[in-house]
């Protein structure tokens, strides 16, 4: 589904966020991405959906090159969610937000009313569709960014420290919601808890490289490994 | 300085009205030919970008006052002059609408006071003239500078004359404009001052976004030439004004067929006799306004 | 200054549940209408004429009573006037001496009687005007605008402008405690160091708008933010601005 | 040493963040502060520092009264970290960054050099203290705001999500740390095992108010109360 070759990317002071990475993604196995603060996790994700265009390397996302040209194509396939959701929401009411995508997409007036109430219920946020954006609380707006995403239907999900400023019932909804969707996914999180109940498989970033990389029950619960990569066993493990 | 409502006659602000919406038009039509569209959020953020930057306050160096930026030249560094333009005139629409910064009649002498002078003349003529794409500190400090004063100035100016021209006040041109040119010399250096430290910093952090100009986005040479003329044509039709205040009042008196007591004041019997009549068209409105309101149901959409 | 436009989105923008002005204004679009109608006849009143300032008063009364708006908004609103005005103002009534009428022994000048006119236009005016934007939310603002063939260049820029204004207003107003958590005195709050705030906060502003055109384009976007296309002028709203217009037309008139 | 008597707070379009909230807070025991989203528990700890002003009840710290003209007084007394580090940066480099408060605090020039090299290595920036703020990591921007406060050593330290962000390795690193500080400390955070490491009495806010108050080992381990104010069981606790 995913396919990045020989990815590197530096900043224009020099610091290498990316060095060097391979890495193939299939069509539905859930993905985790962990690391160390300043390991290249955002940045990686951003060349996802072409936010950064590869300075060396390419991706492929379900045979489509990313690059400038592709744009389009990729922004349709992918769905990121960034780590504000303050980027992502821009209209005055939060109905119109999650109206906006599919009517771009060119569908009937009333499959998109359809399509739209659906998913503002399926986040609870139906109660609060008048709303503008800049009114919901911290919790509210990630959820709502999520819906925007959502509600076009992308093949891949990406998310960007999803559980960031959840609160613990939110963020149990938002596990049982990832769990339910059949998409291909991939998580960037410090929550090593999130990334046990969500992923079936995960990579360690350190340094802009790939250190480890397997089944995620198996590295989240390898002690040594996670040391060595300034991480440390998820809380439910730890005693 | 926003010009207010009340300092203006119809016809000088209708005029200001048409010169500004011609502008914009024009600088939307060179937007929209330009067609790209990843610059549409940017002016968007950066216009409430001028309403988050005027709510920080320094300390003016050598006073003990505090400003804040005004934003005009530094916008127009960062998109080019139609771009700036029209973000400009967005953020005094909405001061006007919402903020009740000047008035309807006044949006549009302070689109052209405010907006117009720092990107279509300050910028283009003066910045660039000056400091151009060049990175030296020196160059764009002279460039903001310059052009900041040079755009307050003239923005002063263009208040004085179109108060002048308008009649409503009794203050003669001289007097005026030796009252405001030297507050907005003053506000210009500290303006000046605060680009040019701004522009530095984004410098040092991320050069880049500064180099995005195309020479291009230049506007004609013609423009400045009008601007010039206007006002000096302005200029000294305020001259005369002044000394005949009410000159431009009589045309809107008689469309409503009252131009014999125009200028003329009236005498206390008909003025008190007005006034009260007045009052109780007031109480009346009120009135009225109570009833419908109470009469109509809540009213509920979506 | 700084706590001019601090909450104005929450606070003075008409909200949905505020109510439509329809009844008496007719539709969005022949509400701006005649509130422009309204500044502009208020404002052709020669300037000796305090009884016919007064009486334009009836139309923002009117709204108040009528869509029982919130009056203290718009008075706190009025009570920020420019000093610009007064100080004008001032002038006439220090130029202009010229005795009008004598009441016993207190004597009217000329200047007394246009420096009330000034002063009494801008408070009408601005509440007039205040009073119509505030029954109408931002947003439906921007279709109406649309609906007069304003560039869509323009509409797009207020409903972005409008989104964002107060977001950033906080963060500006965040960084700003941040920076007063930190300085003591004017030791910290000078040009300079203040201006590396103002660039920082101008960096998020652009990273931001980069973001946002991604998330924009990934949604179909090319350009403009359409949500509704506008309708033009009905018939109904024309019935309205010519009742209005009427109106203003006989307070002209008469007084 | 803080004492919080009825205080009640607004916002201007009619929501009340905090209603009616009396509080001691005593000197050296910290103090934990949790809730759902939105609940209010930014609102009041940005009360403490005067970002906010009281709308009505009173605040005092170490016997001082929170106003208008005490401010200066009270930002020498207490430490803010804010929810989002952005908000706390804003110079060029990092370390003028750190450099800020203890220049304004008149201390001397090479003073003001020893203490930012400890401050920057302790929190491991000092590699990073040529970067600007902005071209950091979110979770390196987190440590350089907490730096920056740490630097000027107020007697009382308050964190709003200091956890958010972090990786496992920072994340530990920041409970000793905040374990060795000798000062009142006072943490929002929805990280309930963060709470448990290092506090010692806990607050549970919902809809303005609080609703619990006791000791964190009790409060963080009762699953009913917990989960009547939207949290969960510190994940350490489950299964
Ligand atoms: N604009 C920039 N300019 C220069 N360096 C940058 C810039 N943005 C990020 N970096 C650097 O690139 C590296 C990778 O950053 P990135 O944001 O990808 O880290 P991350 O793994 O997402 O970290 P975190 O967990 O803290 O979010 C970091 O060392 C950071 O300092
Ligand atoms: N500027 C604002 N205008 C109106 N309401 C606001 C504003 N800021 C916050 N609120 C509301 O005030 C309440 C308290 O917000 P606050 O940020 O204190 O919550 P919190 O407990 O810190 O939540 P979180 O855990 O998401 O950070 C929320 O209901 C929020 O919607
Ligand atoms: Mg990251
Ligand atoms: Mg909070």
């Amino acid at each position: 589904m995913i396919s990045i070759e020989g990815l590197s990317f530096s900043w224009p002071d020099g610091t290498k966020a990316i060095d060097d990475i391979s890495l193939a993604i299939a069509k539905g196995s859930p993905l985790g991405i962990v690391g160390a603060n300043g390991a290249g996790k955002s940045t990686l994700v951003n060349h996802l959906n072409g936010y950064y265009l590869p300075q060396k390397g390419t991706i492929s996302i379900g045979g489509i090159r990313v690059n400038k040209k592709n744009l389009d194509q990729i922004h349709r396939t992918i769905g990121l969610l960034f780590q504000n959701p303050d980027d992502q929401l821009f209209t005055a009411r939060l109905y119109d937000d999650i109206a906006f995508g599919p009517e771009n997409l060119g569908l009937k007036a009333d499959e998109v009313t359809v399509l739209v109430e659906k998913t503002l219920r399926e986040l609870n946020l139906w109660e609060l569709r008048n709303k503008p954006p800049a009114h919901l609380s911290q919790g509210q707006k990630r959820f709502a960014a999520f819906a925007s995403i959502l509600v076009m239907n992308p093949d891949v999900i990406v998310m960007d420290e999803p559980t960031a400023d959840l609160d613990p019932k939110n963020r149990r909804q938002l596990i049982n919601l990832v769990n339910g969707l059949r998409k291909t996914k991939i998580t960037v999180s410090h929550d090593l808890d999130f990334v046990w109940d969500t992923c079936e498989r995960v990579c360690i970033m350190q340094r802009g490289r790939i250190t480890a990389d397997g089944p995620a029950k198996e590295i989240l619960s390898n002690r040594e490994l996670l040391e060595a990569n300034s991480l440390e066993l998820p809380l439910r493990l730890q005693r | 300085m926003h010009m207010a409502d009340a300092l203006l006659s119809p016809m000088v602000g209708g005029a200001f009205w048409a010169v500004s919406g011609l502008l914009i038009g024009y600088s939307a039509k060179k937007v929209s030919r330009e067609a790209d569209a990843s610059k549409t959020p940017l002016m968007g953020v950066l216009g409430a970008f001028v309403f988050a930057a005027q709510m920080i306050n320094f300390t003016i160096p050598g006073t003990a006052s505090s400003g804040h930026l005004g934003g005009g030249l530094l916008l127009t560094v960062l998109l080019g002059p139609y771009r700036a333009f029209i973000t400009l005139a967005s953020v005094l629409i909405v001061q006007c609408l919402f903020f009740a910064d000047g008035g309807l009649l006044a949006l549009g002498c302070n689109i052209f006071n405010l907006a117009f002078f720092p990107a279509f003349i300050a910028f283009p003529f003066i910045y660039r003239v000056i400091a151009g794409n060049s990175a030296s500190p020196r160059h764009v400090a002279a460039g903001s500078m310059t052009a900041a004063i040079a755009a307050l100035l003239m923005g002063a100016f263009s208040v004085v004359l179109e108060t002048v021209l308008s009649g409503i006040t009794e203050l003669p041109f001289g007097t005026f404009i030796l009252f405001m040119l030297p507050i907005h010399l003053a506000i210009g250096i500290a303006e000046g001052l605060a680009t040019w430290a701004v522009l530095l910093f984004v410098l040092k952090t991320e050069p880049a976004l500064l180099n995005r100009q195309p020479a291009s986005s230049r506007p004609h040479f013609i423009l400045a030439i009008f601007t010039v003329a206007t006002l000096i044509a302005g200029g000294g039709l305020s001259w005369l004004a002044s000394s005949r205040p009410d000159g431009l009042e009589w045309s809107i008196a008689n469309v409503t067929g009252k131009g014999a007591v125009s200028g003329v004041p009236p005498n206390a019997g008909t003025s008190l006799s007005g006034i009260i009549g007045s009052l109780s068209v007031l109480v009346a409105a009120g009135g009225i306004g109570l009833v419908l309101g109470k009469k109509r149901p809540e009213q509920k959409n979506l | 200054m700084e706590k001019r436009y601090q909450y104005a989105g929450s606070d003075l923008a008409g909200e949905d549940k505020s109510m439509l002005s329809s009844p008496f204004l007719g539709s969005d679009r022949s509400a701006l209408l005649v509130s422009a109608l309204f500044v502009f006849s208020l404002l052709s009143l020669p300037k000796y004429n305090l009884s016919g300032v007064i009486a334009f008063g009836a139309f923002p009364l009117f709204l108040m009573s009528a869509a029982k708006l919130p009056a203290g908004k718009i008075i706190k609103r009025l009570l920020r006037i420019s000093p610009f005005i007064l100080f004008m103002a001032a002038g006439n009534l220090f130029l202009d001496r010229t005795p009008m009428w004598f009441l016993s022994w207190f004597t009217v000048t000329g200047g007394m009687m246009t420096a009330t006119v000034i002063f009494a236009k801008t408070i009408i005016s601005l509440a007039g005007m205040l009073s119509v934007t505030l029954c109408i939310p931002f947003y439906r603002i921007c279709r109406a605008l649309e609906a007069f063939h304003l560039p869509e260049v323009l509409v797009t820029q207020l409903m972005l402008l409008n989104r964002y204004r107060s977001v950033l207003q906080e963060e500006a107003l965040s960084i700003q405690k941040a920076r007063d958590l930190r300085s003591f005195g004017n030791r910290g709050k000078e040009l300079f160091r203040t201006a590396s705030l103002i660039g920082s906060l101008l960096l998020r502003t652009t990273k931001r708008a980069e973001r946002l055109y991604r998330s924009m384009i990934a949604r179909g976007f090319q350009g403009r933010m359409r949500v509704c296309p506008a309708d033009s002028m009905t018939s109904a709203d024309w019935r309205v601005v010519g009742l209005w217009s009427l109106l203003f037309l006989a307070l002209r008139i008469i007084f």
